[in-house]
């Protein structure tokens, strides 16, 4: 037996023995309102998630690659592959959820010093601490490096001013991780980067009604907030290419992770039609509907074939290759065709708010759609991504 | 803009100031957040019906002014442009068609008038389903005694659990789907047997659910003639598809013109985002959609005023380009204001519900491209 | 009676007297194969085409409204119109097709000098003089200000060399009007406008044949062609501005004709997919491309509609409407669509290039396709028609 | 690209370079003008077949190198690209498919060497009408004595032409549009009674209509059961789609890659025409389309080496996407290159009108979606 065999088989015995059952048969996620993303906050409905997480984390396999030494599980990347594939196998739920795993981790390994490392990845592991990404400003959105947060050197601290907008539960989180001006006189060449808890005097973090009702995202607020100067991750001056690195991780975690509502999970397209147009012979009795729909699910089929393709490349080729940059936004145009698709087949029942006359999927349906208009400007907007594409990988040049 | 007479231009200029001033989307915004569950602001409606718009259909005789439906749109496009809610579209337009068409003088005299003043408000209780299909019209009408008794449930009704008297579209005879066998009736809001439950829609509108279980009502309730009622029922329908593509219009105009200035206005890069080619050539796409929109609904106003054989075509062409119109515009809107168009203190995303559901009321564009694809024989 | 009234019981007895049977009845157009363009090369299939023209020009009624002076009708705006619908009325077709009466003439009348006027206007009426349009070169497409043919000043005469490119039918005109450089230190301003004889030695007009198989442009090269100085239109490096203004009367020409296939004219698309896709119970018997079908043609009305309106609109108004600029990019669009239609709505019998197996309508089908992508490049491409729309009528701002 | 064997990447290269420099746009260009009515050029096709191309489909045992539809969808894609005709899809894949999954030993036998030494060429007549449409199959073969008389016509029949054997689809029960009732036949080119009309294609590649004037058959001509054929011909039709998308994903790739070196090259208002920025995300959206085209054909292609239960639903997919994939990129080659684009002499006009056939043999993008939703059940 290989050396993977033998440890597939100890983890297929470790997961039968420590993966409660509640926490087994789901899609991967944990049933919606039990979702675990740790932190100060973090309170348990269901006892079960919190001793997932308890035991996956003493193991390290909340952050399977990471070093043993920052509390990771300090697996070779083929393990990690058999570690998911045994969850998979028996529908464990993912135990935490976390920016601080999907994106603050991987930038500190690479940029961050062993005590930024050894105090905070440990914690990010076990879920202690719940992380918020403080990157876009009320003035700068699609152009990022405008950003006008200033952080002055106060000497034997830093002197923080400044306004973040689309910081994603900020209201909920402990620690930011956060983009701010060193250098007025440059614009790129003037940004830092630096974590500091969100419990520090003079931060506040208000939440953003959306347009679907729900508020996931934050206005937040800094006024003479005082940050230590060991706080600061990488050089002075040197956050734009370590903000530039956590985005492709952000973008990555997207376009493999699909937007909230997803694809293919949930309700399917053309059985919402038949119940609410009607068939005929099995068809789905509107013609139109019917042509837009296969069409549809034809082009989420090509997609979810090239997120496979490019995978598989990856793994044998050194690298990703440059097309996966069109998965954000070929993933943002289809998730917003499929909510569209979803509110018209419902017709007036896929139109209400709330309340009598609507039964929750439907109420869900206009929210998700709603929702999803979000999907090509979050994480940096189709036009930005399709002049990425443009420049980066079609070798387009700007105006001269 | 179609060729207006000196009347229509005034009314125009009083539907614009009055907007404007009166009833900006700050008004509807406060609507929507209060406590009002009625869907509109009866002050503002007696203010529109002191200016005679609830008259505008309505001939002098009954109290009205005896405009057109060119003039009743010019006031709805206006209507549009600030999401004006009111029972402009349900009373004025709507139930007046239906009474004009169909009522015979005992009829109009009892409610034209009030409608005229606003003493009373009507709606039109057609659809059953989850989507707009007056020939599926199934509620059943059955003869008993002198009268009538009417049995089944109406799925959308606009300003249906405010109304004072209902349009109700029936059957008779025949079954779901066949043109003959439906007859209109007139039944009281407040008529037993009548269960009414307002809807939340997203638009913060009115609409409504009803119920009839077992509801009497005497033979002189009907509204034009037994078993025929499908012909003047899609005709009250077109009149009001021109209406609402009235409205969207305006609709569409106001919100790409808000996006417009946006473009003008936001620095992005150290440019204003208006002179991103890309962006040019959207906001090129979508005012020429607009044109070619404002000439279908002009087209379809003027043929219901003159009553011409084209009014299906005009109308079912006009009702899905506002559609398509509003649903492009309404994601450019959000699409180009960036984040700031998806927060719900924007007014973007007010339009976007609006447009959801104009798009699918008395038919999407895909139920209206079908429609006219038959009425021209393919 | 009014002026007018007696005008059109004038004109209407007058066609009634003169006007040949086989020219009434038309579209407005003569049949196909037997257009009139006028000019030295000019044959008649139709003994009557040549009547007709004969007996209009001498009313001057080819160019109702240029003055009487130039051979023209001396109408006025009113009385053109009534020209116009009496003529629609019995189905007249157009005497005469001409870049002279479309484009030079107008632009003569406004920028030409007396000499001009009286040599040129007259030959136009009479379709004597057949004219083609020197305007893009190889170089030199949608920046069409970027031409190099060179003009030089050799005393008593301009000596003229270079090239120009999709000059319409130049194989079959006699004179051109032309665009070339006199100034070579600046752009704009250094064009000029002028006018030559083909006939001139050093003039070689090569056909294009395009993908369609048709050939109606050509190649034009000038080899030191000596041109009389009194042919220079307007002042020296000031025919930037005669060329936008003949763009103008070009456009309006193209967006308010159609294209060569048109619209409506010809076969219906609707009757097409009946025959070769069949029908059930009266309908298209593919929901697919009925669907699309019926989306075209409302677009098409919609687009109809429109030009009716903005003309209604131009006349009670002080001119026309800054809506006019879409018309040339939606027309473009609406034909090409259109054109794709048929093609695919005729399955494999719309695939034949020629010969046994396909109908002359099936062959058309296919080559109109083809042409038709012309559309959106000639006269200026949709990219330039949206940049201006976006620019001049929505007042946005090029990069600062 | 998918994760290609040793031998799959030195069939690719050898493809790459032959194409190129043996096979250029240029070859079939001059083919297009020559006297040649056969639709490709035989001295390039017995080069084909010494590298083995006729065969990779074939089994050893009868000439091939017995390889699979992957291997042969890397040639097709590098034929596609330089617009190289050949009857490498009617005979290699097409006709050699339908006697591997139908074929006796004794017919395997005959045609298969040939076949593979590049000295028969091949056939399938499906269509009828005017669209792809094999279950409305109707040309009726007649049980007479001990064989058949085949009478009815063919429409549209790639290389019909030239091919020493056809696969002919013939109706022997039944009625069109029945699954049950169809039957295939192996019918010599040149059998007496089979009239073949060469079309004159747009695309200037070979196309026949073939006529059946009563023509006596043997029973031992039948390929598979009796009444039994509709299933082996969709199988047959479906690695036929596989193998064209591929076609198309090299002709999508070429003509994509030529525009974009033109946005790189082409001057106008002293700028690359590539750095305007609507041009820059169009080309975006082609090379997004073409990536996601890339995978539907190789999970195409993959299926049916496999043998999956989802080839109906992945061929369908793969011509589906190629099939839009080809219409937006070659409507977009002309555009971007402007005037230049619409001679015959440019590229840009020979890539379209190849498109145009492609899209349309073995069902349009519509005929493909229809068949995914009826395959996935709605």
């Amino acid at each position: 037996m290989s050396d993977l065999e033998s440890f597939r088989s100890e983890v297929r015995s470790w997961l039968d023995a420590n993966c409660p059952p509640s926490m087994r048969g789901t899609s991967g996620r944990p049933a919606q309102g039990e979702e675990v993303w740790g932190g100060r906050r973090q309170t348990y409905k269901n006892p079960e998630a919190k001793l997932w997480l308890e035991r996956m984390a003493a193991k390290g396999w909340t952050a399977p690659t990471w070093p043993k030494a920052y509390g990771g599980g300090g697996l070779s990347r083929d393990e990690a592959k058999v570690l998911d594939s045994e969850m998979r196998r028996i529908g464990a739920a993912a135990p935490l959820l976390s920016f601080g795993l999907w994106m603050l981790g991987p930038v500190l390994l690479e940029y961050g010093n062993e005590q930024q490392k050894r105090e905070h990845l440990p914690k990010i592991v076990r879920g202690e601490i719940r992380w918020c990404q403080g990157y876009s400003e009320p003035g700068a959105g699609s152009d990022l490096a405008g950003l006008r947060t200033r952080c002055e050197d106060r000497g034997d601290h830093y002197l923080i001013n400044g306004q973040k907008i689309w910081t994603s539960y900020a209201d909920q989180a402990d620690w930011i991780f956060c983009l701010v001006r060193t250098d007025t006189s440059k614009k790129h060449e003037g940004i830092s980067f630096i974590l500091f808890d969100m419990a520090t005097p003079g931060v506040e973090a208000r939440p953003i009604r959306l347009i679907s009702g729900s508020s996931p995202f934050c206005e937040t607020f800094f006024t003479d907030v005082k940050v230590p100067k060991e706080n600061l991750v990488g050089r002075l001056n040197g956050g734009w290419e370590i903000a530039k690195r956590l985005l492709q991780y952000e973008r990555q975690n997207i376009s493999a992770g699909g937007f909230g509502s997803g694809f293919g999970g949930g309700l399917e397209l053309e059985d919402v039609a038949k119940k609410y147009v009607g068939e005929v012979d099995g068809r789905i009795d509107d013609g139109d509907l019917r042509a837009r729909i296969a069409e549809h699910r034809m082009q989420a089929r090509a997609f979810a074939l090239t997120v496979r393709r490019l995978a598989d490349e990856a793994k044998t080729a050194n690298g990703p290759s440059p097309a996966v940059s069109i998965l954000k936004y070929a993933a943002a145009r289809l998730n917003q065709e499929r909510c569209e698709l979803l509110v018209e087949a419902m017709g007036y029942q896929g139109l209400g708010w709330e309340g009598e006359g609507f039964g929750p999927a439907e109420v869900q349906a206009m929210r998700d759609m709603l929702r999803s208009k979000g999907n090509s400007i979050e994480g940096g907007t189709s036009e930005i991504n399709l002049n990425v594409v443009a420049k980066r990988v079609l070798g387009l040049m700007d105006h001269q | 803009m179609a060729v207006l007479s000196e009347e229509q231009v005034m009314l125009q200029e009083a539907a614009k100031n009055w907007t404007r001033e009166v009833a900006p989307v700050t008004a509807f915004r406060a609507l929507r957040d209060s406590a009002n569950r009625e869907g509109f602001d009866r002050n503002l409606w007696r203010q529109m019906c002191e200016m005679g718009w609830a008259g505008i259909l309505i001939p002098e005789s009954y109290g009205g002014s005896g405009l057109d439906f060119l003039s009743i749109g010019l006031v709805l496009e206006e209507t549009g442009r600030t999401l004006t809610a009111s029972p402009l579209l349900s009373t004025a337009l709507v139930a007046a068609t239906a009474l004009l068409l169909a009522g015979n003088d005992r009829q109009k005299g009892e409610w034209l008038p009030k409608f005229a003043a606003g003493e009373a408000l009507g709606a039109l209780a057609v659809d059953e389903g989850a989507h707009h299909a007056p020939r599926r019209v199934a509620l059943t009408a059955r003869r008993a005694g002198a009268g009538f008794v009417l049995s089944g449930t109406k799925s959308f009704v606009v300003d249906g659990a405010v109304a004072d008297i209902l349009v109700v579209a029936a059957r008779t005879s025949g079954k779901a789907g066949d043109e003959n066998g439906v007859t209109l009736f007139l039944v009281p809001g407040n008529h037993p047997g009548v269960v009414r439950t307002p809807l939340h829609m997203a638009d913060s509108r009115a609409a409504a659910r009803l119920q009839f279980r077992d509801v009497d009502v005497t033979l002189d309730t009907v509204l034009g003639e037994v078993d025929k009622g499908f012909g003047v029922l899609d005709a009250i329908l077109d009149r009001s598809r021109a209406g609402l593509a009235a409205e969207m219009l305006g609709h569409a105009a106001q919100s790409f013109e808000v996006t417009l200035d946006y473009l003008k206005t936001r620095t992005q890069f150290g440019q204003l985002i208006g002179a991103f080619q890309v962006l040019q050539h959207r906001a090129a796409r979508m005012y020429t959609e607009l044109e070619l929109t404002r000439s279908c609904v002009e087209a379809a106003l003027i043929a219901c005023d003159r009553g011409s054989t084209d009014v299906p075509a005009l109308c079912s062409l006009a009702k899905a380009r506002a559609g398509d119109l509003v649903h492009l515009v309404s994601n450019e809107m959000v699409q180009m204001h960036g984040g700031i168009g998806m927060t719900d203190a924007h007014d973007a995303g007010l339009y976007l519900k609006r447009a959801r559901v104009s798009e699918a009321t008395y038919g999407s564009p895909a139920f209206h491209r079908d429609r006219y694809a038959r009425l021209m024989g393919y």
